[in-house]
């Protein structure tokens, strides 16, 4: 469970909301179910009372709706920020998206989000609710008259599995405690795949992608694409396109995608989170991430404000294309 | 077999027009031959070519996309191709890792004066695709007609 | 919908011999968009402009595509057929199907279908044209001359001579580089003091001219015809407008111990110094290095004996910045380092010295007041060896020598030989030769001079080493012709070192956006054609920083650089090139990716209110491109993750046409 | 062998490239047993290049040559003659398949002044 509360945040938003020194509270809203949040505005006290929550399901990254929110509401927006959520809100910073006079930050600890798929494959179908306890959940379902209990680690999400950081990079006020960055595994996943033969490496990606039915979801939940015009929506470039259409057509997508928020994702995780095809988007950005670490450095986008991303610099000895071989490419 | 068409395949060169694309001129009038496959496309500096439009021409059945520029160094613009180098070197790193043949494009620095660099590279180039054979990890079937 | 008007070039038999130009002209008639359809022997000639023009009446074409050479040989050429005709000079594209298709291509078949492919781009990308107007831009009226050598000196004169401002900066205290060191000059043998000085004086005097000693330039913005310069101007604790160059400071100082680079430190100067008696501007500067005062606080002789009040020790750096319309870099050339050439001894022995050592040692205001004396003892040599080629033509040293020919080592080695020879005639020369390389006016008959009057012993062959023994230096060396190896107890001997492109040239260039050759020599905009300009707009080049020059060259080429540049400077306005940047504003996310990747400083960001279309207003950061700064490189175009930034005249989707009409197979 | 192939093989063996002499003849300048050879360093380089094997292959320079390597780091062009000459000395050795030197003569040169290492080294030098 979380080391915050709901009510502690409640109270919190409810005071600055008081006092007036916010207009809105950017949170999460309960939706139909206990683990089916959606990010939500708030501008009373009661609203707040009534509908939000933090609890292990508050996995959006908020920082996103910033950049619509600031624009509609006069006054300021307090926005609460998980650790791996203030990456991305000082990403969107450096790439001026936002008016950061607008915004009140609460930065709040996060001790790793559940992932309702993997509760379902322990408890089934039929959830009706869930608590928090220590370590655990209690799962109340349709079948059930004792609730189950589920250890928290046990159904912890992939991206918080390999939590980066639970360091607050950007905030003007803290609640809870401040952490620090970790030393995650996250791109072992990365090299599992490198280490297929291409064929197997192809067969991969062709059945992962091939599923996508371009929802546009990754897209949508992802807080490095903020254009406000994307390319795949613009007839004039070239690439517009909407609906899945040859098994080429969702990697072009795909690979594009991944290659312009290269540089600029935070690797947050969102796009593997809201798809609904389970397909691990994440990889794609991992393998940027990984080959720009290895090639040009250490570099994490919005570790601070403001820093120039690998693809907009360059070094006079960087290495040539065709000796950038990292982990994949058949040696044989 | 014989009645096998031979397989010659689609090859787009982008090339920068201060070096690469004189160099390709240079390689003509001195008559130093290579494929007729190889289709080059003028662009100001190698740092213009957007992947997008590797991606592109992979998706409507390139068989080799091969981007040249001025050395590093040399940069008509003076630092273009150091940007180019950075984004071919990581757009052809994650096509490697989706399963695409990476001997399919290639980044190659010609100079103007390397009229002879130019047909060899072409050749090589040419060579190795042909050996590939055709692209079918990268086409959109709709795309054929 | 366009009116696309094609035209097949036969271009003579180069293109018709192997591209079947009629089945090209048949296959484009039907692509989208084309009107008119035609082929003509030669269509760059007037005939075949005509053709061109009569179709754009006649058929109110709105684009052409040119089938024909590459379009670095005539999209000019054809881009002035068109607006003769009334037509948007963008609005031609050319099909390279001459270099890049008939002469490479053989086989008639696949030329031809190549060819239509080519062609079938070109009509694709101008479908997509849209009619560009080049922006204009002013020209400040003043040119920068980096470098005081004879190159710089020479082009300031002549820019000054047409009436326009010059400045000229150079980073010594003295104008005159390296001719100013210099004792006579070939084939004539005219002392270079003599010729150099009064140029020196007539720039000084010159009131178009201003000139920058001891100063470098330390940053370049801007673009031709508007170049903003930063000239840091190195702190010489003189005041120059005070000092009368009496030189009583430098006669004064207690600082003997200074070795003197104006000769090469053969002999010392003081810590407060003239280089030498001619040097413009003729003021003292104090080395911060070596001055006592400077460093310990201590002394300050040349503050007392200076009547004219001119010491100032609290001198600073100082930067100006100044406004330039034209610059040429004359930075000129250094000989390379001997150090690495152990086999001539060069720092064993201080009897193996360099020409342009050898160039102080004989001249009258050099260390030994013009006698030839050996360095280490002062005697007088009688036998001189003089080795060629040292450092140039090297293939596998490029960590010690250059593999070009430094061209100006045989002409002065047979002077300096000569010079002996009359001289001294109880002295034997001998020279060591791989060719004797006398391209230019008298230039051969001057080395046959010092072969068949002076008796000077040419030998062809290198030496082999150098082994200084007593007093002696034993040189091992072949003669080639008489197949022998030599063996030669020489008192001297002179190295022909290579010489190289002055050292603040590379970073010079890269403020410059100038580009450079492998042995860093500023590349020409054309290498026959245009010899001295650089490919950046507005920069010129005077003088050895462009490649290994004498004299008479490097004077030619300087006046040369000055007409170019004055050419430019009479123009009030500059006519653009319009294939630049444009940012979609409604699709920008003002995001500062294009900004980071932009090498000219182009783009900027202004906040800017966009009516929403539900009547409201938001103000959103987006980027604008500056039109007169763009140099149209695309860098921004990738950057930029929305496609709002686009590169006229290489639009997206120009260019995803051409790929698409290429890959339709 | 005929002189064409002659040639080949002591390109092939030496890997060296004779086009790059510029005939400067600072190999033969650097040579300390120059008075002991018949051809010099440089004009190995020559008359490989120009395919007169046969006068190399007899010619005891081969033989006089101390492999210093001196004329190999004085070339400004990277020619390396010694090279060349070790080439032809093996092809020598190779074509009469005999060796200029065997064990038998070593006897008779042993001396107080001779250096042991001296004679080892030319017994490694003249025997295949």
């Amino acid at each position: 469970m979380q080391t915050v509360t709901t009510k502690s945040l409640c109270e919190r938003a409810a005071s600055l909301l008081g006092e007036g020194t916010v207009a809105a509270v950017l949170g999460w809203k309960r939706g139909e179910f206990d683990y089916d949040l959606t990010p939500a505005v708030f501008t009373a006290a009661e609203e707040l009372t009534e509908g939000f929550i933090y609890n292990d399901f508050s996995g959006a990254n908020l920082s996103k709706y910033l950049l619509k929110k600031t624009r509609e509401i006069d006054g300021k927006i307090l926005v609460f920020l998980k650790p791996c959520d203030t990456y991305s809100f000082n990403q969107l910073l450096s790439e001026h998206r936002f008016d950061r006079e607008k915004v009140y930050a609460i930065g709040i600890p996060c001790s790793g989000m559940a992932d309702i798929q993997k509760i379902r494959k322990i408890v089934g179908e039929g959830i009706t609710a869930i608590e928090a306890c220590e370590n655990s959940l209690l799962v109340h379902t349709l079948y059930d008259d004792e609730p189950i209990s589920v250890s928290c680690a046990e159904v912890l999400t992939e991206r918080c599995l390999n939590c980066k950081s639970k360091k607050h990079v950007a905030y003007d006020e803290l609640i809870g405690d401040e952490g620090e960055v970790l030393t995650s595994n996250r791109f072992d996943e990365v090299e599992k795949i490198e280490a297929l033969s291409a064929d197997e490496r192809f067969a991969f990606w062709q059945n992962e992608l091939s599923r996508c039915i371009r929802c546009n979801a990754c897209r949508d939940a992802c807080p490095a694409c903020t254009c406000e015009k994307c390319v795949f929506d613009n007839p004039n470039s070239g690439v517009q396109s909407k609906a899945p259409g040859g098994e080429f057509e969702e990697k072009l997508f795909h690979i594009i995608r991944a290659y312009h928020v290269a540089g600029r994702c935070t690797d947050c995780g969102e796009c593997s989170r809201v798809c609904p095809q389970n397909i691990p988007l994440h990889l794609l950005n991992r393998k940027f991430i990984k080959d720009m670490n290895e090639t040009y450095g250490e570099y994490q986008a919005g570790e601070y404000d403001n820093q120039r991303a690998p693809l907009v610099n360059f070094s006079l000895d960087d290495p040539e294309p065709s000796d950038v071989v990292k982990g994949g490419f058949d040696r044989a | 077999m014989q009645d096998v068409k031979e397989f010659k395949p689609v090859i787009v060169a982008f090339c920068c027009n201060w070096c690469s694309y004189a160099g390709a001129d240079l390689a003509g009038s001195n008559r130093l031959a290579y494929p007729a496959d190889v289709k080059i496309i003028r662009v100001p500096c190698s740092c213009r070519v957007n992947p997008m439009f590797i991606l592109r021409a992979f998706q409507r059945g390139a068989d080799g996309v091969i981007l040249c520029g001025c050395h590093p160094g040399d940069c008509h613009y003076s630092t273009g191709n150091y940007y180019t180098r950075r984004r071919m070197s990581m757009l052809f790193s994650m096509l490697d890792f989706l399963g695409i043949e990476r001997d399919r494009t290639r980044v190659e620095w010609v100079s103007a004066a390397e009229g002879a660099k130019f047909a060899a590279t072409m050749n090589e180039f040419v060579e190795k695709v042909t050996a590939l054979g055709p692209n079918k990890r990268l086409e959109d079937l709709r795309c054929k007609q | 919908m366009q009116r696309i008007g094609v035209f097949v070039c036969w271009c003579g038999s180069n293109i018709a011999g192997t591209v079947d130009v009629h089945a090209v002209a048949e296959a484009l008639k039907t692509e989208s968009g084309v009107v008119f359809s035609t082929d003509y022997q030669y269509m760059c000639s007037q005939a075949g402009q005509d053709i061109i023009k009569n179709a754009i009446h006649e058929h109110s074409l709105t684009g052409i595509v040119v089938c024909s050479c590459s379009p670095r040989m005539h999209e000019a050429t054809f881009r002035k057929t068109a607006a003769a005709a009334g037509l948007n000079p963008y609005m031609v594209e050319i099909a390279n199907i001459r270099e890049q298709c008939s002469w490479i291509h053989k086989d008639m078949l696949s030329g031809t279908e190549k060819a239509i492919i080519l062609g079938k781009a070109a009509v694709a990308k101008v479908n997509l044209n849209a009619p560009l107007t080049p922006g204009q831009s002013t020209v400040t009226k003043r040119a920068l001359v980096i470098g005081g050598g004879i190159a710089g000196i020479q082009t300031a004169l002549d820019i000054a001579d047409a009436g326009f401002p010059v400045d000229i900066v150079e980073k010594k205290p003295t104008i005159g580089g390296k001719m100013a060191q210099l004792d006579k000059t070939f084939p004539t043998l005219d002392c270079a003091a003599c010729i150099l000085t009064p140029k020196m004086v007539d720039a000084a005097q010159n009131e178009n001219i201003r000139i920058y000693s001891y100063s470098e330039v330390t940053e370049v913005g801007g673009y031709v015809g508007n170049f903003d310069v930063t000239i840091k101007r190195k702190a010489r604790y003189v005041k120059e407008d005070i000092c009368t160059g009496c030189g009583l400071c430098t006669e004064k100082c207690p600082q003997k111990k200074v070795p003197n680079e104006f000769n090469l430190g053969m002999d010392n100067r003081r810590a407060i110094y003239i280089p030498f008696a001619q040097a413009v501007p003729k003021v003292a500067t104090i080395d911060a290095d070596y001055c006592t005062m400077l460093k310990t606080g201590k002394c300050g002789v040349c503050a007392k004996v200076c009547t004219a009040g001119a010491i100032d020790y609290n001198a600073k750096d100082e930067f100006v910045k100044e406004k330039y319309g034209a610059i040429v870099v004359a930075t000129g050339y250094n000989p390379i380092s001997m150090e690495k050439f152990d086999e001539f001894a060069y720092s064993q022995s201080k009897d193996v010295i360099t020409s342009l050592e050898f160039e102080r040692l004989t001249n009258a205001a050099g260390p030994t007041s013009g006698k030839l004396l050996r360095p280490s003892d002062g005697e007088h040599p009688h036998k001189i060896v003089f080795v060629q080629c040292v450092g140039s033509r090297c293939e596998n040293c490029a960590e010690k020598g250059k593999e070009y020919c430094s061209k100006i080592c045989c002409m002065y080695t047979a002077k300096h030989a000569m010079l002996i020879r009359d001289k001294y005639p109880d002295t034997d020369v001998y020279v060591f030769y791989i060719d004797v390389r006398t391209p230019g006016k008298a230039f051969d008959e001057f080395y046959r001079r010092a072969v068949e009057e002076y008796g000077v012993h040419y030998i062809k062959g290198m030496v082999g080493k150098v082994v200084p023994e007593g007093k002696k230096l034993l040189v091992q060396a072949s003669d080639l012709i008489n197949g022998k190896q030599l063996h030669i107890d020489a008192d001297l001997v002179v190295l022909a070192a290579a010489i190289e492109p002055d050292k603040s040239a590379r970073p010079l260039a890269t403020m410059l956006t100038a580009s450079m050759d492998t042995n860093d020599f500023f590349t020409e905009a054309h290498p026959k054609l245009r010899p001295v300009e650089s490919p950046t707009a507005g920069v010129f080049l005077s003088g050895c920083c462009q490649g290994p020059k004498d004299i008479p060259e490097t004077v030619s080429q300087a006046s040369a650089a000055a007409s170019k540049v004055i050419g430019l400077l009479v123009k009030d306005h500059l006519t653009g090139n319009p294939c630049i940047a444009q940012s979609n504003e409604l699709m920008c996310n003002g995001c500062s990716s294009c900004e980071r990747v932009c090498p000219y400083g182009a783009i900027t960001y202004e906040e800017k209110e966009f009516r929403m279309p539900d009547r409201t207003t938001k103000l959103r950061r987006v980027a604008s491109v500056n039109p007169a700064v763009c140099q149209g490189c695309g860098a921004c175009t990738v950057a930029c993750p929305s496609g709002a930034m686009d590169l006229n005249g290489f639009k997206n989707n120009q260019i995803m046409a051409e790929v698409d009409a290429i890959c339709k197979m | 062998m005929n002189n064409t192939e002659l040639k080949k093989e002591i390109l092939r063996i030496s890997g060296v490239n004779v086009k790059k002499c510029m005939k400067c003849g600072k190999c033969s300048a650097s040579c300390p047993a120059y008075d002991e050879m018949e051809f010099h360093p440089h004009q190995f380089a020559s008359m490989i290049d120009n395919g007169e094997i046969e006068p190399l292959l007899r010619s005891d320079s081969l033989y006089r040559c101390l492999s210093c390597f001196a004329c190999m780091e004085r070339c400004p062009r990277g020619v390396e003659p010694a090279k060349l000459i070790e080439a032809v000395r093996l092809t020598a050795i190779r074509k009469q398949g005999a060796n200029r030197m065997t064990a038998d003569d070593v006897p008779q040169m042993l001396d107080d002044n001779t250096p042991g290492q001296l004679l080892v080294s030319a017994f490694r030098k003249y025997t295949k």
